[in-house]
């Protein structure tokens, strides 16, 4: 069995071994062991991908797999990742590890949580390797209905409006995809030959002008949604409010992921047209994001309601970086999807710990838990401090690769467009300190005098994140070739089409 | 030669603060102070090592200073020039920061073991100081406008944190947050202009940034934005940066609230090194401020500096709390120090302002970090900030006394102490080149040390207030330091200056003109004269002064009203009427929007179920009607 | 083939009888009047095939057949409405189709 | 004819109704005898006249008190469906009055007798029924199995109430 199918194929093994073990002890572990190998398989598919680079490989894909799957409508079970999925599984396998360890103590119907964790865990791995637009789908799908389970289940709060908004809005997305895909995929034959879903072979071919015109705002904003694009935000905090711990994180830090991978990797690529055509408008909407996240977020008192903002901010950078069309502002894109994921899931997998301790998550009602819980107070700092941009952490590295980049335009409206996103660092700094100062600093409020100190299990999560946020901070250099080495055939479809 | 040894000397501080920081529960109170110090001892040789041998052994090629790259790597990759290097820059200018920041630091450090006795998070303090050092040193070496950017907002985090070193104390919070904000504000304009840099010059690097010809090519291609070159626009965004992080007006309302910090790590980052970061700024593109449409932006510089060095001094007048003063005076003699760079030309004599304000620079990290640590040692012993709680101190604390004497006379400007010498010659460029500036310097020579001398007087003269324990001399640990900063007070005037630093880095010669330095030395005896008339004994001659002056006395009291004006723009304006009506729209409108078609659904459909009522007729009746309704549709369509 | 009679006429009158059933099956109230609505229905159905079969294609039996299998069905399905219905009248104690609201979403 | 349809359908009394019913069966089975087709026209009375009508009646006396009036429907439906008819009457005529057909007039001597029915039920060649009798037969074992059980199983329920 090839390198990438075992991605979806462990994931099942671990959920068929789940169902037999018995005990919530043996769930944790099995469910543990499985993401274990997974996380070692993908730094083995890293190490191997760039073995495989070393070796004087420069496909666009590599470790590239077609079987027939429905020949009528020529669907493929295609695979094949380029430098960028390679990292983006590497983030997705990292977080779920760490969401694992932080629902260690899940005891709600332990198994059916792992199972359905697991599930959206290899729907998203499948929709990294895909390089079909069909099963792309069929993975998006598969990653994106475990999250209604999850959120209605194990959430807190009004749960079923927030997994029912979620699920909703995300299914409007799908629909609006599907018919980006079968526009797509009934314009794939325009130089002659037979109708596909291969993204590359469609990229082949020039897809009519007035057809990409058409279809890419269906595939951009199908993407976009789970990507939080104005004004299609309003799920996250809502979904984010309610989702249990692991959830969100990986919800925030792989799921809306997706979005901007989706959009790089298919709309922008196979509709370069469209894309030049339609940037402008969608660049007003991802910077209305992002101003407009960050202010909305200085005035939230819950915590995850203020992170969930924050993600929109953050992941408006993302969107507008890749419109930004040129190869440093994508890799900032790529990088701040990375970062993003990290940060974020770290920010969560905090305010789980706070939650679970001090049981509110209203941010006035606590004061001076640096005294009670301090190295949670701490990663509580480390990631407010990475969120707000602090150098040494990976948003400083993305967001700044995405400024630099987006300042290469000279016009006018660019120049607004970048001068507002650059203003947002401010704006963070103001929301992330003001919940620093006003929670963790300050003197202790008396009924949390005696919290429980954060567990091994907590710990040993948070630190793996910390880890890798800090890595990208110091040494970007090393993730940016990765992405860059990858950016060569974007660069040559789009920007020169 | 290999100089890659320099990354140490960053590096060094950074290990201690990781070691610190992770051990922060198992190593105790005095034994972290001790690692920390020793640490940065050896930091501080080794630059001092490399500061020495950059002046007096390999930093002169043909009588010129060159830039040198003891280590350069590449960090982040852009474009083929357009990348942020880390590296190690050597400098006269950085090599003087060699010399000022590791002192500096290690005075604090070791001042701390004594001042910091007790308190808790001891480790944790040491971890911030090394974190700061670290990315004070990161900063001064940077070899490119980018990675002068990224330590930076370094060294902005880690003043955040010492300044909320208190943190169970609300107001230091509050002045921790204030502090990073606002400089986090000067920062966006700080980046703004390095992206507009690094969109027209494609490279980060100062050695071509420096480069007169790269300046004078430059020049041609750039375009015109307001009738200024766009570089000009750049270097005063970049001039804002410089601005939040060295107080200047108006971007200046967080420093004084930075006195809730330690006493120690405002010495330290608020008085000596971080706040002078935006002096070093713009000394280190000084080629681009001058050249660029005439120097516009260095006038914005040298216009802002003397507005600043006037306002401050103005407001150090009224004070009581004596880091406040200290703070305001701060803020005057960085304005001072902007001023002397913003009055400079460029190339040897010319560049007097530019070498008088580096000078400057130094003498007063090192003048100034003695009044702090005084000030802490007599914090240490009254227990109190306030000049209300002290007088008479000079028999209790000797020691305290004469180096803060000194001190005092060092920033007033007499000879011949440290002071005189930079401050002579920075009133002497302003003389050349600038009269209205030099004016303002003049004055502001003699309010200095008029209100230095109110402080003086006031904390070891006037009365005895009843001081509930007796005042006692601080520890060895706090008083060595004090005694070196003293002894550096005194002689560094005597450093030949000129000779080391200087625009176009070729050695020059400096002459004092004594007729400047005559009036500057009245000037500022007639503000210790007065003074002493004012404050050696309690008297209400000040009382009656407060009086005459009424209501601008409460203005400047009040700092201005500026703190007011900037409260009421962000809680009321921002968070009431941007924020929450934001927050609000989110809520209600965007999120409505999306409920309301959720809703809108549900509303059809519960109309549409109202259809379906199971009676049998309705739904024959239906299929009747629909039957007839299609065959009248294809009937029509057929005929017609 | 009736003299004097023509194919129209007779379609008219089946035609009529029809709607005429339609419009008893929508406005009664009472199961067992709403089938026997339905028995014009079919009757008219019925009646149409004998005539088309008749007049058109005098040859062949398939009208008559269908006719005869409609009435077939008519009896069974009569047979069988009238048990479920006496059924729910046990039931229900009502044959009136506003108590017969179970079907309702 | 349709004046009995028409009462059928209108008439308050269902017992009545029943026999206005029955007179239109009647009817058609006269239109069945006139157009020749004897055999049908004597199942028509048989099944139809004799049968059907037998267990409408039966069932409304099992069920109904004979001279309760008949609920009549609100104004706006019966009016609504008479308009509909109406418009369906009127389609359907047009539709038929506008098309023409090619009478057969020739060749009509020839009398349809029950063996041909039969043997064209029974056959399986080109005019032979065969299939759709024995679905009919099936469907009609179906019905009476259904109408058994429907039957049987409400007995139970009743036994199990008592």
């Amino acid at each position: 069995m090839d390198i990438l199918t075992l991605f979806v194929v462990i994931p099942v093994l671990t959920v068929v071994a789940l169902i037999f073990s018995k005990g919530i002890k043996q769930h944790r572990v099995v469910a543990l062991i499985g993401f274990i190998i997974q996380t070692l398989m993908s730094f083995n598919l890293i190490y191997q991908y760039l073995q495989e680079r070393a070796g004087g490989n420069h496909d666009v894909m590599v470790f590239t797999k077609d079987v027939m799957w429905f020949a009528p409508m020529n669907i493929h079970y295609a695979i094949g990742v380029d430098g960028i999925s390679v990292l983006m599984i590497l983030l997705t396998s990292i977080i779920v590890l760490t969401g694992i360890f932080i629902s260690w103590k899940v005891d709600d119907l332990p198994k059916e949580f792992f199972i359905s964790l697991i599930v959206l865990a290899s729907g998203v791995y499948g929709f990294f390797i895909s390089v079909d637009l069909f099963t792309m789908f069929v993975f998006y799908e598969i990653a994106v209905i475990p999250m209604y389970l999850l959120i209605g289940i194990w959430g807190s709060g009004p749960r079923e409006y927030a997994a029912m908004k979620l699920t909703i809005m995300l299914m409007g997305a799908s629909a609006l995809l599907l018919v980006g895909i079968l526009g797509v995929y009934f314009n794939s034959n325009a130089d002659g030959g037979a109708l596909t879903f291969n993204i590359f072979e469609i990229a082949k071919v020039n897809i009519p002008v007035d057809a990409q015109k058409l279809f890419f705002p269906f595939l951009f904003i199908g993407f976009a949604v789970i990507g939080a694009l104005f004004p299609f935000h309003t799920w996250s905090p809502d979904g984010h409010a309610s989702a249990p711990t692991a959830v969100s994180m990986l919800h925030a830090g792989v799921l809306m992921k997706l979005g901007g991978y989706g959009i790089f990797r298919v709309a922008m690529y196979v509709m370069p047209a469209g894309a030049h055509y339609w940037a402008n408008f969608f660049m007003v909407l991802a910077i209305i994001g992002v101003f407009y996240g960050a202010l909305a977020a200085i005035k939230q008192k819950d915590l995850k309601y203020i992170n969930a903002y924050s993600s929109v901010s953050h992941l408006g950078l993302v969107l507008l970086g890749l419109l930004m069309m040129n190869e440093i502002a994508w890799k900032g894109a790529m990088l701040q999807s990375l970062s993003h994921g990290f940060i974020t899931a770290l920010f969560f997998a905090m305010i789980g710990v706070i939650y679970g301790r001090t049981h509110t998550r209203i941010v006035t009602k606590m004061s001076g838990l640096l005294n009670v819980i301090p190295v949670a107070g701490a990663l509580y700092v480390i990631a407010g401090m990475a969120n707000l941009g602090l150098p040494g952490f990976s948003g400083f590295v993305a967001e700044m690769n995405i400024f630099v980049g987006a300042f290469q335009h000279a016009d006018t409206f660019h120049r607004v467009i970048t001068i507002i996103a650059v203003s947002s660092i401010v704006v963070t700094a103001v929301y992330i300190l003001r919940v620093v100062g006003m929670m963790l600093m300050g003197p202790t409020t008396p009924e949390f005098k005696n919290l429980p100190k954060i567990s091994w299990y907590e710990k040993t999560g948070t630190y793996i994140l910390v880890l890798f946020i800090v890595l990208i901070g110091v040494f970007p250099l090393w993730w940016g070739t990765i992405i860059t080495d990858s950016i060569g055939p974007f660069i040559e479809k789009i920007l020169t089409f | 030669m290999d100089l890659t040894y320099t990354v140490l000397i960053p590096l060094i501080p950074l290990f201690m603060f990781l070691f610190l920081g992770l051990n922060y529960k198992r190593i105790k109170e005095p034994l972290s102070g001790y690692i920390g110090t020793a640490g940065l001892l050896i930091t501080a040789l080794l630059s001092f090592y490399t500061a020495y041998r950059y002046f007096f052994d390999f930093g002169k090629v043909d009588e010129v200073y060159q830039k040198i790259y003891a280590f350069n790597t590449v960090w982040i990759h852009f474009t083929e020039s357009l990348h942020i290097d880390m590296g190690v820059l050597l400098d006269p200018i950085s090599a003087v920061m060699l010399i000022v920041v590791p002192l500096i630091s290690l005075m604090v450090h070791f001042y701390s073991i004594g001042y910091m006795h007790k308190e808790p998070g001891f480790t944790r303090f040491y971890a911030y100081l090394s974190l700061f050092t670290f990315s004070m040193l990161g900063l001064v070496l940077a070899t490119n406008l980018f990675q002068i950017y990224i330590f930076w907002e370094l060294v902005g985090v880690s003043s955040y944190l010492l300044i909320g070193y208190y943190y169970e104390k609300p107001s230091a919070i509050l002045a921790a947050k204030k502090a990073f904000i606002v400089t986090r504000f000067a920062d966006f304009g700080f980046l703004l202009g390095i992206l507009m840099i690094s969109y027209y010059a494609q490279t980060f690097d100062f050695k071509i940034l420096n480069d007169l010809d790269f300046i004078n090519n430059l020049k041609m291609q750039t375009g015109i934005f307001m009738g200024l070159s766009v570089i000009t626009v750049a270097l005063v965004l970049i001039f804002i940066g410089g601005a939040g992080k060295s107080a200047m007006f108006p971007l200046h309302i967080w420093l004084p609230d930075a006195m809730e910090g330690p006493t120690p790590v405002s010495a330290l980052i608020h008085a000596a090194t971080m706040v002078v970061a935006g002096v070093y700024l713009v000394a280190r593109l000084f080629p681009m401020f001058y050249f660029f449409d005439d120097g516009f932006a260095l006038h914005v510089v040298a216009w802002t500096g003397a507005f600043t060095t006037f306002f401050a001094a103005i407001i150090a007048f009224t004070q009581y709390d004596i880091k406040r003063v200290l703070a305001f005076s701060t803020m005057s003699q960085i304005g001072y120090m902007m001023l002397a760079l913003g009055v400079s030309g460029y190339g040897g004599h010319e560049g007097l302002g530019f070498m008088a304000g580096i000078f400057h620079l130094f003498t007063h990290a090192m003048f100034k970090a003695l009044l702090f640590l005084g000030a802490g040692a007599i914090i240490h012993a009254v227990h109190s900030n306030y000049m209300q709680d002290m007088g008479g101190l000079r028999k209790y604390m000797p020691i305290t006394h004469i180096t803060f004497l000194i001190a005092a006379l060092a920033i007033s400007g007499i000879p011949p102490f440290a002071g005189f010498f930079s401050k002579d010659e920075i009133l002497a460029a302003a003389f050349e080149h600038n009269f209205p500036v030099f004016v303002i310097g003049y004055i502001v020579a003699g309010m200095t040390a008029f209100y230095m001398f109110r402080l003086y007087f006031r904390i070891f003269w006037w009365n005895e207030p009843d001081y509930k324990h007796k005042p006692h001399e601080a520890p060895k640990t706090m008083t060595i330091p004090l005694l070196i900063l003293a002894f550096m007070s005194i002689f560094s005037g005597f450093i030949p200056f000129s000779k080391l630093v200087s625009s176009d880095n070729v050695p020059f010669t400096a002459h004092i003109n004594w007729t400047l330095a005559g009036l500057s030395i009245g000037i500022g005896v007639i503000g210790i004269l007065a003074a002493m008339l004012f404050y050696k004994k309690e008297k209400d001659l000040s009382e009656r002064f407060r009086y005459a002056f009424g209501d601008f006395y409460k203005w400047t009291y009040n700092k201005f009203y500026i703190d007011d004006i900037y409260f009421f723009v962000t809680k009321t304006i921002i968070f009431k009427y941007i924020s929450s009506p934001f927050a609000w729209f989110d809520r209600h409108i965007v999120d409505g929007t999306m409920n309301g078609i959720g809703n809108g659904t549900v509303w059809i459909s519960t109309k549409i179920k109202k259809l379906q009522s199971g009676r049998i007729h309705d739904y024959a009746m239906f299929f009747v009607s629909g039957v007839l309704i299609i065959i009248l549709i294809v009937w029509f369509s057929i005929n017609y | 083939m009736i003299s004097g009679i023509s194919i129209y006429e007779i379609l008219t009158v089946s035609t009529i009888i029809f709607f005429i059933g339609i419009y008893g099956f929508v406005t009664r109230k009472n199961l067992i009047a709403m089938l026997m609505s339905v028995e014009l229905i079919l009757n008219s159905a019925a009646l149409n095939f004998v005539i088309f079969n008749k007049y058109l294609f005098p040859n062949e039996l398939g009208g008559a057949i269908f006719s005869i299998f409609i009435i077939a069905v008519a009896a069974a399905e009569t047979a069988l409405a009238l048990a479920i219905i006496i059924n729910l009248y046990r039931l229900i104690m009502s044959l009136k189709t506003d108590d017969l609201e179970t079907m309702k979403y | 004819m349709i004046v009995f349809a028409a009462m059928t359908v209108s008439n308050k009394n269902i017992m009545r109704s029943i026999i206005y019913l029955l007179f239109v069966l009647i009817g058609m089975a006269a239109i069945y005898f006139m157009i020749e087709f004897y055999f049908l026209g004597a199942v028509q009375l048989t099944v139809y006249a004799g049968g059907i009508i037998v267990l409408y009646v039966n069932s409304v006396m099992l069920v109904e008190k004979i001279n309760n009036p008949l609920p009549s429907a609100a104004l706006w439906r019966r009016l609504l469906a008479g308009f509909l008819s109406a418009l369906g009457i009127a389609l359907t005529l047009i539709a038929v009055w506008s098309y023409d057909f090619s009478v057969v007039t020739e060749n009509q001597a020839k009398e349809i007798s029950i063996e041909d029915i039969g043997v064209a039920l029974l056959g399986y060649g080109d005019h032979g029924y065969i299939l759709p009798f024995e679905v009919i037969s099936v469907l009609l074992l179906a019905a009476m199995v259904g109408a058994i059980v429907i039957a049987k199983t409400n007995k139970q329920k009743e036994i199990a109430n008592k």
